[in-house]
């Protein structure tokens, strides 16, 4: 069955253009998409996900599980660090282990809408909320990997500033895709509870525009997976392991807690997708700033070059197979 | 008079243009969406999307004395982040 | 009455935006959107408004009440900077005085599609003429700002050639986004007039998705015109007076002009904005090309930093009241 | 008749967008697309060009007239670079000749896409495996350049290492607009196939925002080509003849191949366009670094200054009347 | 040879290109999208949509003679509209 | 130690680099979409769309050693697909 899941994953557009992109690479196409046409795509994107976020919140209301299932993607924001911290010590340093780690318990906006696409494929269900979750996952990610390396790391960092909260918050929360996504799931909010009518209007360009545009954006997305893979490589087969087994482990902690949950089965593949996914946006951005010691070539290419593809290929389907064995309902 | 050659990345450029300004330059260039690589074989690329953003390629034409003020406080911040500066030789044209 | 307008003007997703862009600068996100994608979004939205306006001239004709409105707005763009140079003279020298003069006399193509969102949503009908008033407002606004300098500046200016006429007319009419404004109006008439299945093709591109690309568009405004405020003080109090007092001083004049041409309300309300806004797009290029003895902070920290976002979130509503209070038959 | 065809030809908006932007550069308006958007729209139109052509292509399936069609086209490829080396020989020499000779074998996918819209404002109807054909036109045509380089060109050549197949291979295939033009009409085919509910998702991206794209993408163009013009005075007046007769010449050899293969009045027309067309696109990239010794401003100038303009603008009306003349069943 | 760098603002491209052209330069180079600032404390940035546009650095490599040749007529066009010229030594790699 | 400037079609940067790479440059800096002319009077210009591209310029501040061994493989590139190197002094901040 999986295999059908997988294959019907495949198939769809915007996974298409991802391997072409990576294929591009692969044969030495010189297909290019030079900067900042990807930054055009990444901004709408944010904007967009985070406009329809508002619109949905607005329009379901902070009653029933929407609480909970926040809150429990918040949890898993501030544990995922911790647990990945742990297990990349046993190779790497603090500074690595920490930026690492951040990056896993944060998320992957592109995984998420293609778990959407996914469900929408399948006529599975599910609810606008879940964006909102994915909006608030970003900030806890980066405040416990910059406490790791303030904690665990050594009392005089070299060169270093000392780094106070008032950085750290700020790294976490005015990082600009953090921002726009909040920002934009402010503005929807706002204008679905008082001007219908300008719902409306953004529908065209946040709406109907945005499948095709994530197809763009996957094609770039596959190009520079596929140029991090080398440098994947050069991290050495523990990083390689981690990037493919974390999410795994990641999913099986998310099935469990949207089990708890009492989410649909729809809702619990996008929580089960929050958490097996991984920053290469706000996370690599706020490490870069704040924990210069840390490689970077080891956070991008991890998320980038591995655990991205991965999911977004292997993962989804994986992860709607253990959704449909855990969570009650799940069956049809 | 000497011309400044800072690379460095564009998430600094903020704070290395405040203390140029501190230093009184008479005036910088600014070139952004500039890669490259330096000597931890770190290529710096143009995934302008991921927030990690480019170098920058910042110029400056000054005196010597303007060299001596700014020097200590742009090798904190290139020691800190990386990035390279060299002198040259320049004269009015 | 004036405050539920400013509110309902201010919940709407193009003001939303352009309040979240403001923010990041005052709260120091790193948000940015970086050249030259905002090229894009300004040469898109002159084409579009330029197409639509094309098309509905075509549809109204140039009898009733075409030509008069368009005459009067070019009398306007052509009295306006006589105004505000005898004003600004107070204080600025004859150079600074010219350049902010054309750029008042001259049009803000944002701040005028932000008051057709803002009818739209009153559902207070107005006329795609407009549109022509509105291109045709920034070229004589622009030579009236270079005979000010030739007559009113001193006979020799330094390192300055003579200003030919040649070059006057150039720079007011074969400005980039003058001649794209123009020249889609010109397509969009042609269109409409010889090839209307031509007009349905455009539809979804210079239609549909305007409102959220105007959105996008406004976004980056927001981070330009918090960028200029520094600026903007540095320029003194007399110009931060002016740049407020100005828009209100060219709305009054408008109204009545208005009132003495028998608009409707709706077109009423846009040709007041016309009067009242000032340019940063066409005006500012110009002078720096012929008026370089002018500071481009100046014109550009008033113009965009001060008066553009006063008209789009204060002016619009308050122009509007003056117009219901003006305007016979605007009571609904 | 040819008279109003060029008229009605002339008066749909992607032309007059190409003249708009003709007439800036003429009248020396400063507008200008700033570097990457024209590359932003190229690359959308080969990404929808490509995708829509997978779509109909897969709802055509390869039976019927496609096989003889597309195998005819690529034949046309072939040949046409021969004739066209022939003779370029007469006044230029090799590398020169060949790399202009593999420019007219290709095609110009603007052109055609243009022509398209002709046929559709014409209400002829033409089948969507064309562009199947046009796909597969680009790599022969710069094999056989690369070939006439190898075998008509010097023993030895200064600086240059021995071309390799290989190499010749992958520039022809691997060229980035060709791969990207393959690769999306693969995907289209694909999703086509197996997910009905994607090619939904994708119309309003790559179908409705088609028409107004390709304004924006022709403005350009019409930039571009009038800069090319000063380029095309000093090649001379043999290649001015030459990049106006030839492709008349292309144009009467591909009518009657059309004719040959029984192909209805639409997509007559299409496979005319796409022999009398050069390109621009895949074959100068492709010629720069295999041939450096040929003059890019030849290739350049002669394709985009004059053989573009004059195709969109008398080019296809006056094949159209070709193909009413010389294809039965053309009288309407 | 010599190396002059030219940094302006980018409106002036094609007055100042023209120059170089008729002064018979070997070749030159050109960087746009530039910013910085001068000693008016002006600060260039690259807001293109308001046609105000960013700077253009131009770099040009060239014998003395040459230099000779376009010094006043830079001069004029510097002096007009701001911007600075400066040379320094170069050799052919 | 010096200062190396290579301008040439962004269409070789690959090639150019790898051969940086091999001669072991402590580093480099590259800046896309620059344009320009050369003595053949050809100018290439940022027509992206077509494929061709525009320059690079390629900065190296390294030691006079590494000069030598990249200057006959440079030369190789330059030769074949036109472009410039040009050497000046430059000393560490
Ligand atoms: N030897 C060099 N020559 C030219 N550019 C350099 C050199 N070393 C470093 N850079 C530039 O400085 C940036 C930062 O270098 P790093 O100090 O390794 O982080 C690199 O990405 C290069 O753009
Ligand atoms: N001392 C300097 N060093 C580097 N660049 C400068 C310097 N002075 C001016 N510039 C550049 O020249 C441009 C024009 O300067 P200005 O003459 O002030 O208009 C500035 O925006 C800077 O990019
Ligand atoms: N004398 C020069 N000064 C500055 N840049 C040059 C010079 N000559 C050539 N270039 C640059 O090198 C590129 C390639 O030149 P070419 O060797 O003619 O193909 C040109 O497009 C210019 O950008
Ligand atoms: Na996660
Ligand atoms: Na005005
Ligand atoms: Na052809």
């Amino acid at each position: 069955m999986d295999t059908s899941l997988i294959l019907q994953n495949v198939l769809t557009p915007p996974v298409l253009f991802f391997f072409l992109g990576v294929i591009s690479v692969v044969v030495r196409s010189d297909l290019e998409i030079p900067a900042p046409l990807p930054k055009l795509f990444s901004l709408y994107l944010l904007l967009a996900i985070g406009f329809k976020g508002g619109l949905e919140l607005q329009a379901s209301g902070f009653g029933g599980q929407v609480i909970p299932t926040v809150g429990g993607a918040i949890l898993m924001s501030l544990i995922i660090p911790i647990i990945c911290f742990a297990i990349l010590r046993l190779k790497l340093n603090v500074f690595n282990s920490a930026a690492i780690a951040a990056a896993y318990g944060s998320i992957s906006a592109v995984t998420f809408i293609t778990a959407e696409s996914f469900l929408e494929n399948q006529n599975i269900p599910f609810d606008g909320f879940m964006v909102a979750a994915l909006a608030l996952m970003e900030s806890p990610a980066i405040i416990v990997g910059l406490l790791l390396v303030k904690f665990a790391g050594p009392k005089k960092r070299q060169n270093v500033k000392r780094m106070r909260w008032r950085d750290i918050i700020h790294e976490a929360m005015l990082n600009g895709s953090v921002y726009l996504l909040l920002g934009s799931l402010l503005i929807g909010f706002l204008t679905a509870a008082h001007n219908p009518g300008g719902v409306a209007k953004m529908q065209p360009f946040t709406g109907k525009l945005f499948y095709g545009a994530e197809c763009f954006f996957l094609l770039d997305m596959g190009i520079v997976a596929a140029q991090r893979l080398p440098g994947l490589k050069k991290a050495g087969s523990f990083l390689i392991g981690f990037a493919v087994a974390m999410p795994l482990l990641n999913a099986c902690l998310g099935v469990l807690v949207a089990r708890a949950l009492d989410l649909s089965p729809g809702n619990a593949l996008l929580f089960v997708v929050l958490c097996a996914s991984a920053s290469y946006l706000a996370v690599p951005a706020a490490m870069r700033m704040t924990v210069p010691e840390a490689r970077a070539s080891y956070y991008i290419s991890t998320t980038l070059g591995l655990t991205f593809p991965f999911n977004i290929i292997f993962g989804i389907p994986i992860y709607m197979g253990l959704v449909n064995k855990l969570i009650p309902g799940a069956t049809y | 008079m000497k011309r400044l050659d800072l690379i460095f990345s564009e998430r600094e450029l903020d704070a290395m243009l405040n203390l140029l300004e501190a230093a009184e330059v008479p005036g910088y260039t600014v070139m952004k969406h500039v890669t490259g690589r330096g000597p931890e074989r770190v290529v710096s690329e143009d995934i302008e999307f991921t927030g990690l953003g480019a170098n920058a390629h910042v110029i400056v034409f000054c005196e010597q004395e303007v060299l001596d003020r700014i020097k200590e406080n742009t090798y904190q911040i290139l020691n800190y982040y990386g990035g390279v500066a060299f002198i040259s030789e320049a004269t009015p044209l």
